[in-house]
């Protein structure tokens, strides 16, 4: 299969079915010629032109705001959000407009949008360009929140967000444009709410999202070498949440680790964390890690910032801990 | 009265009845809020009639509206049953939201009604996006954004107001300025001038006496037509009053607005009892006529609270019902 | 002792330090002469004047920025923010600045700020002025979070709140305004980060917040009556939160259920419930429970509201089940 | 030139070797990039001096600024050293902020900066909030609320302004127009007129030419004094351009702005060589003093350059210390 990158995967996602439904258009800062900073929606607005590839002035709540009203009246709007750190500025029109209207209608009025924005630190833009706030959104009933791991669920839950009739918060890892993934030719999508075993295996499940996913990876290769089999999972959607497989999984390895880009307290592992600890207690050998970023705002040195940030290094150190039957946290 | 928009004589008993409606909703929700039979509290709109009728009387159904926390007079203006109306303010499933929404909620997609919004200034980009809508997909539509005075505070305003300039969208930004914000003079909290920062951003702006259900009319008539020309965005500040306290809780306010001033809205400037004059000087419907409709209304109304007091809650299996659309 | 309401609690507190302290200020919607719409500030323009307590237009991203700035230049701000669903307006002010001020600053600036607020459904006031939204806020470092659960602690807890240098949200149960507690007359303070420990008990552990701690102490005298002994321990401060306190109990009693008013899912109970499951596994006979309020935005219906937040019975139903060893979830 | 503000040859030249010290910073910063010795990326001040020095000379140490993604020439203008700066720039213990903010967070509150904000508008509650409390503790401090032309599409911008309006404070908000936000054309970004939004709410606006360095100061020398008499709030807008990207990746920009454009710029209005012409047509300096000046600036920022290249990174338990203050 054809290989292409997160960015060019995103691309053809939204090309697409902006070809397929006429409804759909692109609207944020410098969407249209300069095709986002990142570059991921360069030749859009070539090909469906200024008015379904929306420049808009620096005005988040606003444009936010515009894309509810939008998609209220039979639009689709996809909302590009530069970074994840602007979500604290349109917090009201997503979560007070966007997630409860459909709801506080009695099921009448439908908001069908897609919110595509980033998380991700480590690229030294300090502590208002480097968050990862996908807990905050999947707080928030309403909405529903996808974390695509690569090119390939890039593409897949992209297209099922532009056609799902909910709002959809999308996170795409700022530093994962450019990695590339086999990505089918033709037409497909990925449903929400369905996780992807990425390796099988039955000493620990090591559960990743987004960014966290590659981290997984590269700690199981790792526990590998040393002879601990662990299965990686992807949730992909963190809102619908696969609990099931989660669930399947760890009852079966009987220890798991949940590795998540967001600061760790109040955090997506925090939840994830409980159900697995709630449906799998009577298999558990051991408590259910999680592994989040640092508590702290992200600092801009180097030398700092790459501190915050779980690696595979220490997820394997943890894994390991667990599998050696350590007792974690005995009084 | 200024001049005629409406032309006939049932544009003006439909936007006098319409104006009575209003007034006989709030009366009956106001009764149902001090008899401890609704949950909650609610906004009302009387004394503000002119301002929703005379500017969705110049609106096509499927023309939207977005509104606020003082909401209903909007959705009745904008077309709403009061059976629907009342369910809805106490929770019944027959409520246009089958009783989920309430007071601050209610919403009529049928009429085109995009919502009432307990989020001051919260609906601003809603009424903008409606209107992008319109522009893109070649509808004529045009929306109105109804708010308050108050609102004119939040910054959305000034967001979607540039945007809706830049791109010339078919919407009427309709500030409702009834003097007060809560407890709170408008003077207090608006520097300089409302219509002059629309004007900032390139938007033509008027003011209009609110009150005057045909000059309202009028003006409306004539911005919603150059909306649908391609002419839009406009700006319309409404002068008015509001009669009760902020909601309906509020019973004192001796202490931010004085009785006089009240009494001197209620009783010279009354946009029913203006236009229920002019009705008569000009011969258009005798004392009786009007008499006679304002008593159908008023029973209308109060059979609608009887069904509404009647009918039954939805079942608890709802409650997580309509968190996702299919 | 006097008792008094919880609202006049937090009356005195801040006029108490804004005597002791003359950089304190009030700012917010109808703060002044209305005393906010729940009358909690009554009073308090009368003695301090319009400068200190000082009205604001309906702008809340406006007067939490002009606050955050107020304390880097030496003011204590107190912001009033009359709904707590309207922190969503102010997130970006909050958690981009406020929050990460000091951080950012290499420990130069500070921004001393309390943001007081509620939380609180089944009031019929539907979706958009009822939630419990916590969570949110605890999950961004560098802010602190305290949740009164009487007028004791909302005194006290004020009080630390306006000493700290820190910004501070403090959460108060807007149906509890008119509950009275013995409240001392002298000068108090509570400390951040020290639960407390409302009932000793050997079965089970009920940790609840603010509106919850009450729902916690009913379900333990149900309990109670059934021969079952419920400790209920108030963290009072969830950021930063007693660990030590929560672990001990549980380790004590071998079982727990987290209560808090927020929605469950990637909330405020799956952080507590997760460091307890770390720190307790193998003290615990049974997964802790978790009961935060449904995942759906809160319906205005008496009929379905009610059924939305966690009830004493519907606690002492789960905590029946855990005491009498059934498996939760078991495959 | 306009009239001068500052009126003797030491405050002239400090002028100059202000707007020489932040284009000397800003090469050596370019260049620290394209080396590939900067983490992240920054976004250069060059073209934009006189703004920040003409407004920074009208202050002093204890009045306050607020500054953006593009602050390094507030940064210099009000007061910062290079060494600290560098350092910071660089991630490094000696930076102003620990390391912890840089280029986008770079405060120096000893100088009364309350630093830099990357969010777009982020800053300007905060600017707004510091002269309240001059206000409120009886202070006469000012507060310079720094901004470009992008940012007055935020929406907090209105909110702030109408409060400061209200309450009189002194603030003045100052936009640096440059024509451009990332790479979109202000005219497509700003419906209306930007002074314009300013004067809807009470406030006294001006243009002004911000590549004129004395016009620049001597508005704002006039208006920081107002301001301290209880005049405030003002707003002001500078017509400025920036000489690189929008960031210093930004290389290749013909699609959005022509090379012409850009020429004409820097060889007709550039700040420093016009001020320089002045001086020496004034013979307040010889071509020669000038020379000698720029030079030994530009050893200054090279040697500052150097010892933040060698100086060391934050200790790693830097990492959780500062979230909270004791
Ligand atoms: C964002 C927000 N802030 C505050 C409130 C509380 N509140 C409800 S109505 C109101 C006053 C609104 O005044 P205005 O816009 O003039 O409308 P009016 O009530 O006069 O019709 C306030 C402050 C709110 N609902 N939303
Ligand atoms: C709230 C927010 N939105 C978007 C951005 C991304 N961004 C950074 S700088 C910039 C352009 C700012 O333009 P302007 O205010 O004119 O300042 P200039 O860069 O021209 O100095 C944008 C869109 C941001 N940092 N913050
Ligand atoms: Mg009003
Ligand atoms: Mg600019």
């Amino acid at each position: 299969m054809r290989e292409i990158t997160l960015s060019k995967a995103v691309n053809e996602a939204i090309a697409e079915e902006m070809r397929r439904d006429e409804t759909v258009f692109v609207i944020g800062e410098d969407v249209a010629e300069a095709g986002t900073p990142f570059k991921v929606l360069s030749g859009l607005v070539e090909e469906f032109g200024t008015a379904r590839v929306i420049d808009t002035p620096i005005a988040e709540p606003g444009f936010m705001g515009i894309a509810v009203g939008a998609a209220m009246t039979g639009s689709r709007p996809i909302v590009d959000l530069m970074f994840g750190d602007f979500i604290f500025l349109i917090m009201d029109q997503l979560c007070n407009q966007a997630a409860k209207t459909h709801y506080m209608s009695g099921g009448k009025l439908n908001v069908p949008l897609v919110l595509r924005t980033n998380l991700g630190a480590t690229r030294r833009s300090a502590a208002q360009h480097s968050q990862s706030l996908q807990a905050l959104v999947a707080h928030i009933p309403g909405l529903k929140v996808a974390m695509p791991s690569s090119a390939y669920e890039a593409k897949g839950l992209m297209k099922t967000a532009i056609r799902d009739n909910n709002p959809v918060v999308i996170f795409e890892d700022k530093l994962m444009y450019q990695d590339k993934a086999p990505v089918p030719e033709e037409d497909y999508l990925i449903p929400f709410g369905v996780a992807n075993v990425k390796r099988e295996g039955s000493d620990i499940t090591l559960i990743g999202t987004s960014s966290m996913v590659q981290v997984a990876e590269a700690a199981a290769e790792i526990l590998a070498r040393e002879g601990i089999s662990a299965e990686v999972i992807d949730p992909r959607t963190i809102v619908p949440l696969d609990e099931a497989a989660l669930v399947a999984s760890v009852r079966k390895t009987s220890r798991a680790i949940v590795i998540d880009e967001g600061h760790q307290s109040y955090g997506v592992t925090s939840e994830i964390a409980s159900r697995l600890n709630e449906q799998a207690f009577y298999h558990l050998d051991a408590p259910v890690l999680r592994m989040g970023a640092m508590d702290v705002p992200v600092p801009f040195s180097p030398a700092l910032e790459d501190l915050t940030v779980p690696t595979p290094e220490a997820v394997a150190v943890q894994a390991r801990r667990l599998c050696a039957g350590e007792m974690i946290h005995a009084a | 009265m200024a001049d005629k928009a409406k032309t006939n004589t049932e544009d003006y008993l439909r936007m006098f009845s319409q104006m009575v409606r209003i007034r006989s909703f709030e009366d009956n929700a106001n009764q149902l809020y001090l008899s401890a039979k609704m949950p909650g509290l609610t906004h009302m709109y009387s004394g503000e009639e002119a301002v929703a009728v005379g500017i969705c009387e110049a609106l096509k159904t499927t023309d939207k509206i977005t509104s606020t926390h003082r909401g209903h007079g909007h959705c009745v203006a904008k077309g709403a049953e009061f059976k629907q109306m009342f369910c809805e303010l106490l929770g019944k499933e027959e409520g246009y939201c089958r009783g989920k929404g309430g007071s601050m909620h209610i919403a009529d997609q049928s009429n085109g009604n995009l919502g009432a919004n307990a989020i001051v200034g919260g609906s601003m980009g809603i009424a903008t996006g409606a209107a992008l809508t319109a522009k893109l997909q070649g509808r004529d539509d045009v929306t109105v954004c109804f708010f308050g005075d108050g609102a004119t505070a939040q910054g959305l305003m000034y967001e979607v107001m540039n945007m809706a300039a830049l791109w010339r969208l078919p919407v009427i930004y309709a500030c409702e300025n009834n003097g007060y914000s809560e407890y709170t003079k408008t003077e207090e909290i608006a520097a300089g001038s409302i219509t002059a920062r629309a004007e900032a951003f390139g938007i033509e702006a008027f003011q209009v006496d609110g009150q005057d259900v045909l000059a309202v009319n009028k003006l409306a008539t004539e911005l919603v037509g150059r909306c649908r020309g391609g002419e839009g965005p406009f700006f319309v500040e409404l002068m008015t009053y509001r009669y009760h306290g902020h909601h309906v809780g509020d019973i004192n306010r001796e202490y931010y607005r004085a009785k006089e001033e009240e009494t001197l809205w209620k009783t010279e400037r009354d946009p029913i009892l203006r236009f229920r004059g002019w009705l008569v000087d000009q011969g258009i419907a005798s004392e009786q006529d009007l008499e006679a409709l304002q008593a159908e209304i008023k029973e209308d109304a109060e059979n609608a609270v009887k069904y509404a007091l009647e009918a039954k809650y939805p079942d608890t299996s709802e409650v997580d019902m309509h968190v996702y659309a299919a």
